[in-house]
């Protein structure tokens, strides 16, 4: 490092320090004097904070901006500042609309209520309950709009990571490397209970959940759909689904159809295979109900999404004897499809469940970058609780600032 | 149907008939009555228990009935229970305390008339404290029945503390939204402006000439956000959405299902307190003394979950007893 | 082409929408609210498909089949009556002074809503306290210690969030109240289980996206 | 009698004829649960009528000062969904159903991954030692069970040894916060219940006060 910018940095140290005895003095000073001054009036207007510096707010759309100030020497933790009352005009229009109030001993406030690229004046007034000091003003701010957020640098990494490790695991397994899996039973069981319906000549049931197509789940749900919807296609067992949301239909349709012309028989596939009830939840519940307990589903498979129904969808392919596998990620309601299912997938199983139903590699190569995620996650909650637990019992330098840096690495900052 | 189901089907009709036109109103059971209907519903499941354990299973709709009478019974006893605190309601009650008068509280309704009976006392007693209180009340909805419920919410706490009626006035001290649809995308465009998700309030007053929503452009103007949610859009999108991208604090009052999910952002110090169900109710009830339906429907609850919990127990008399005989 | 353009579309759309993320400038920061508004559009026009379906599936039934005449001619009629208040509530809406909506109070389609709609599905969704009985005495059973642990821990939290616990161990000390055993369960192992379930959850969605974005996942196009 | 009243008594039917399929199906409930299905479908329709075809693309695009032309976008995939009802040019629908799950996988990859896997981890690392015994095994066991949960989900390692045991104690947390949710389902179940009760006992009867 230079020596002259070591030196006037030391500079600087001594100025602040001789800048901050002038303020304490200023402040037991002014003490003394208040003192005074209530004994004669309740009335105390504390003094105006000092410096205020408003700044644009980085890397957002414009639409924030950062206050900070030096406390009103006033304010020392003797309760005569009550807060600070932060005041936003247009720039050179005067015109001051009082923008939110903090507590005392704070001096940083981020305004989010501004427009984009409009010049603004902040000031900043002292508090004491109904009295203000006068506003100290900062310069002319402009909010501005940033290309890229650099506060989601971290996300942007460890999203990179996980992302990148799934898509090498697929490029990896696409090379034909063997990956190991292990054996997921309720994925297992679903050739077993497909061979059921075959042996006993009656239908499959299969509900993807009672949400839209936008929810993950209920993709997941169509992709396992088109598995099954082979196996379907070339035994020509009966298939019946039906849905609660119309886009859902369409997919599943779709679906259903191409295993069909897959397995080299368009003609036996009929849209009646996929029925729309409705959309809402208890009127589609009560339906398909009323279709288990007519139709005596061999196999029931419940992929999806779902909410209360799951408990009476099933209790009732319970008492009609099917063979259950359930699967989802809505964990309020994973206790029943335990309870009564043959076969659960929790949470992510249920997203891994085509990747493994698939066999080929490159899916399964996927499964593999999760687990990359996973053993990071782990990593990282080992890493980090060590560090706090010593910076809390030992303290020192380093793991204070790894405990930090985990904190900081984990969090997201708008 | 065979004769006995005609009858019964008569009787039941006459019984609500009779209900309505000559009964007296309301009905209440005294002390003595209730305890003996108390411990003859428990000798009556302990004959059952009894049963079981010799070898005579009873079917699903014995335990129907045993709960129809459960919930039933208690709305005409007169008895109080306890109602302990834990520390989750009080939490979000402190933080409520906290508020200074005048303090911008956005209320988030997110749910519709059949989740009502566990949400709507939590949001009555909310109405009552924060119009005792003084706070500023913006309500909003992202399911449509949402505004709706904070109507009958706010006309319930008039009708029970009527000088409320004189003291709040619509616009200056609560604003109704009304409902926007979009779900989670609501919540995040509101992160820049509420203007754009809510241009007119629900009487198509324009959003600029409501004197309560002066300075108040997007979450960053508003104190505190409560949150009554039912499901899909609620505290989970509002927590995504809101308090992770825009930092707002925020408390939530959930029905039972939802409750055991929002833990783990409880914990996490996402959220600040929590309300889960009937329970979270009575005890926001008791802790903002406002007794009301969820303590009288708290007594319901607990006989119910003594049902349940003894029907579980029946029920692994049978499993076990199954098993050893296979043994 | 009838699969490749899908596809393309996928990959496009997948990959510009993940990235605006990370993008605060205006088009980007607008692309998640188009998203929702078009699928909301999509929704809407999706929803014809789904309900002609059913009014087809009901009629034919009633008129060809001759089976369940009286239960879908139930479904149809009710079926146009609120589509009917709907729209006829709707339109006289946009022309009336002051301007209101469908479903404010007072239309035929809120009173609808309010005593047919909400009743019979408020009762329907409460039906459940019976069958959450009925699944409770039968399939909740102590068979293994996994399902040992779920029942205990199901009884302590029922106990412990309502009066009977404390009714039942109010006199012990705190440690042995069983509503403080059931804050516990829901602050401590309830929370580190709906974490454990969070993370993967939302690690298979990052994987399943993915593969859905790469093309990998295609089953919705029609699999292979 | 006016509608309020009619309505009410309406409702209490319909309510009571739900309840009647407890005892076994029957044919009032079967009508109640036809007029259920016809009005909500309808209901529905209604709904997404006006509040997305009419406000989120009509009137966005008709709007006298500010008209918007994304909603077109919407629209113009929404008309080629309707295309699955003609044979010919059916397979256009995949377009908007392209864009649907591209959009869907796009959107809530990073809105999953920030809340639930980043700030849960974050939440998670916690101080062992926080100076209270009951504190510090509050924190232990929620960081144990957190990593446990965690490595029964791994799928590329068979649960064996250590590593099935630490799975194990995993499916143990999980089992125990499925009870957790077990016994709030409960409490939510009867609640609903209790609201219909208190509409027929109170509202329509007036037997409770």
């Amino acid at each position: 490092m230079d020596i002259t910018k070591r030196n006037i940095k030391n500079l600087y140290c001594v100025h602040l320090i001789v800048f901050l005895f002038l303020i304490s003095s200023l402040t037991v000073f002014a003490q003394t004097e208040t003192v005074a001054e209530e004994d004669t009036t309740t009335i105390f207007i504390p003094q105006s904070p000092i410096s205020v510096t408003a700044e644009d707010y980085k890397y957002d759309r414009g639409e924030s901006v950062v206050i900070n100030w030096g406390l009103s020497p006033d304010d020392d933790g003797s309760g005569k500042v009550t807060g600070y009352e932060i005041f936003r005009s247009e720039a050179e229009q005067d015109d001051f609309i009082s923008v939110n109030v903090v507590a005392p001993g704070i001096s940083t406030f981020r305004d989010k209520s501004v427009e984009n690229n409009v010049e603004y004046i902040y000031g900043i007034a002292a508090l004491n309950g109904d009295d203000a000091s006068p506003m100290t003003l900062s310069e002319p701010v402009l909010p501005d709009t940033e290309i890229v957020n650099w506060n989601l640098l971290n996300l942007f990494f460890i999203g990179l990571l996980i992302a990148g490790s799934v898509i090498y695991f697929i490029a990896h397994a696409k090379r034909g490397k063997k990956l190991f899996i292990r054996k997921i039973a309720g994925l297992e069981a679903i050739d077993e209970a497909i061979g059921r319906a075959t042996e006993m000549g009656r239908p499959i049931l299969f509900i993807p959940g009672i949400n839209d197509m936008d929810d993950v789940q209920t993709i997941a749900g169509i992709t396992i759909l088109g598995r099954v919807a082979k196996v379907v296609a070339d035994y020509d067992i009966k298939i019946n689904m039906p849905v609660a949301r119309s886009i859902v239909m369409t997919t599943a349709r779709e679906t259903i159809k191409e295993a069909y012309v897959g397995a080299g028989r368009p003609d036996a596939y009929s849209d009646n295979m996929v029925r729309y009830i409705t959309d809402e939840q208890f009127g589609y519940v009560a339906a398909v109900d009323g279709i288990m307990v007519r139709e005596k589903p061999a196999t029931c498979f419940y992929l999806g999404a779902f909410f209360a129904e799951s408990l009476i969808l099933a209790e009732t392919g319970n008492s009609v004897g099917a063979i259950q596998i359930a699967g989802t990620a809505m964990p309020a309601q994973l206790p029943f499809f335990v309870a009564a299912c043959d076969y659960t997938l929790i949470g992510e199983e249920l997203f891994a469940a085509s990747a493994y139903l698939s066999n080929e590699p490159k899916q399964l190569g996927s499964l593999k970058g999760q687990d990359v995620g996973k053993f990071m996650a782990m990593a990282a909650i080992a890493l980090g609780v060590i560090s706090v637990t010593i910076a809390r019992a030992w303290g020192g330098s380093f793991f204070p600032w790894l405990d930090e840096f985990m904190h900081r690495l984990f969090t997201i900052t708008n | 149907m065979n004769i006995k189901e005609v009858i019964a089907v008569i009787l039941i009709i006459a019984f609500f008939l009779c209900a309505y036109f000559l009964f007296p109103k309301p009905v209440e059971f005294s002390q003595t009555v209730s305890i003996i209907l108390t411990i003859l519903l428990a000798l009556t499941l302990l004959v059952i228990g009894v049963m079981t354990f010799m070898g005579r299973y009873i079917e699903r709709r014995v335990v129907f009935l045993f709960v129809g009478i459960a919930l039933t019974l208690p709305f005409f006893m007169q008895f109080d229970l306890p109602v302990p605190i834990s520390p989750e309601v009080q939490a979000a009650y402190d933080e409520l305390e906290k508020l200074p008068e005048g303090s911008k509280v956005l209320a988030a309704f997110d749910y519709d008339p059949p989740s009502a009976p566990e949400l709507q006392p939590m949001a009555v007693a909310f109405m009552k404290y924060a119009f005792q209180r003084g706070l500023k009340i913006i309500i909003m909805g992202l399911w449509p029945q949402g505004p709706q419920q904070a109507d009958q919410a706010i006309q319930t706490a008039f009708e029970v503390i009527p000088e409320l009626e004189d003291k709040i006035k619509y616009g200056r001290d609560y604003v109704n939204l009304g409902f926007q649809s979009g779900n989670e995308f609501v919540i995040l465009r509101m992160g820049e402006s509420f203007k754009a998700m809510f241009p007119t309030d629900i009487y198509n007053t324009p959003y600029d000439s409501i004197p309560i929503l002066k300075n108040v452009k997007n979450y960053s103007n508003i104190d505190y956000c409560f949150n009554f949610s039912a499901g899909k859009p609620g505290t989970v999108e509002w927590v995504q959405g809101a308090v992770d991208r825009f930092n707002l604090k925020m408390s939530a009052g959930n029905t039972a299902v939802q409750a055991p999910m929002a833990y783990p952002y409880l914990q996490a110090g996402q959220l600040d307190g929590l309300m889960g169900g009937m329970a979270g109710g009575a005890e926001f009830e008791k802790l903002t003394e406002h007794y009301d339906k969820a303590t009288v429907f708290i007594k319901s609850q607990s006989f119910a979950h003594a049902v349940v919990i003894v029907f579980i127990i029946i029920g692994n008399v049978a499993f076990f007893r199954g098993r050893r005989r296979k043994k | 082409m009838r699969r490749e353009i899908p596809m393309a579309i996928t990959f496009i759309v997948g990959f510009v929408f993940l990235f605006a993320y990370f993008i605060p400038h205006p088009p980007f920061n607008e692309f998640e609210n188009t998203f929702n508004d078009s699928f909301s559009i999509i929704a809407a026009f999706a929803i014809w498909l789904g309900a002609l379906n059913l009014i087809k599936i009901s009629l034919v039934k009633i008129f060809k089949k001759k089976s369940d005449v009286l239960h879908s001619s139930f479904i149809v009629i009710s079926f146009l009556v609120i589509v009917f208040f709907g729209f006829y509530d709707g339109i006289r809406g946009l022309y009336a002074d002051p301007v209101f909506s469908f479903r404010d109070q007072g239309t035929g389609f809120n009173w609808l809503y309010e005593y047919v709609y909400s009743s019979l599905s408020a009762t329907m969704f409460a039906l459940l306290a019976f069958f959450v009985a009925s699944a409770s005495y039968r399939a909740f059973r102590a068979r293994n210690l996994e399902a040992t642990i779920l029942l205990i821990a199901g009884i302590l939290v029922m106990l412990g969030r309502v009066p009977i616990g404390d009714l039942m161990t109010g006199w012990l000390p705190d440690a042995f109240q069983i509503s403080n055993w059931a804050n516990w369960i829901m602050n401590i192992p309830n929370t580190a289980g709906q974490r454990a379930i969070m993370i993967g959850i939302a690690l298979g969605l990052v994987s399943t996206s993915l593969r859905i974005i790469l093309g990998l996942e295609r089953a919705y196009l029609g699999g292979d | 009698m006016d509608w309020t009243t009619f309505g009410v008594w309406l409702a209490a039917v319909f309510t009571l004829g739900i309840i009647s399929f407890l005892y076994r199906d029957n044919i009032f409930y079967k009508l109640c649960e036809a007029i259920f299905v016809g009005i909500s479908a309808g209901y529905w329709l209604i709904t997404f009528f006006w509040d997305n075809l009419y406000s989120k693309f009509y009137s966005q695009v008709t709007d006298p000062v500010d008209p918007q032309w994304t909603p077109w976008i919407g629209f113009v995939l929404g008309a080629l969904m309707l295309t699955r009802l003609f044979e010919k040019i059916g397979w256009l629908s995949r377009w908007p159903l392209a864009f649907i799950i591209g959009a869907t996988a796009g959107v809530y990859m990073m809105f999953y991954f920030v809340s639930n896997a980043m700030l849960q981890v974050s939440a998670t690392i916690l101080p062992i030692y926080t100076g209270s015994i009951s504190g510090a095994i509050s924190n232990l066991f929620i960081i144990v069970g957190t990593f446990c949960g965690l490595i029964y989900f791994f799928f590329s390692k068979e649960h064996k040894g250590a590593f099935g045991g630490a799975a194990k104690i995993g499916i143990w947390f999980l089992m125990a916060t499925f009870g957790a949710s077990f016994g709030y389902t409960v409490m939510s179940r009867m609640s609903l219940m209790l609201g219909r009760l208190d509409f027929l006992f109170g509202q329509w009867l007036g037997l409770i006060k």
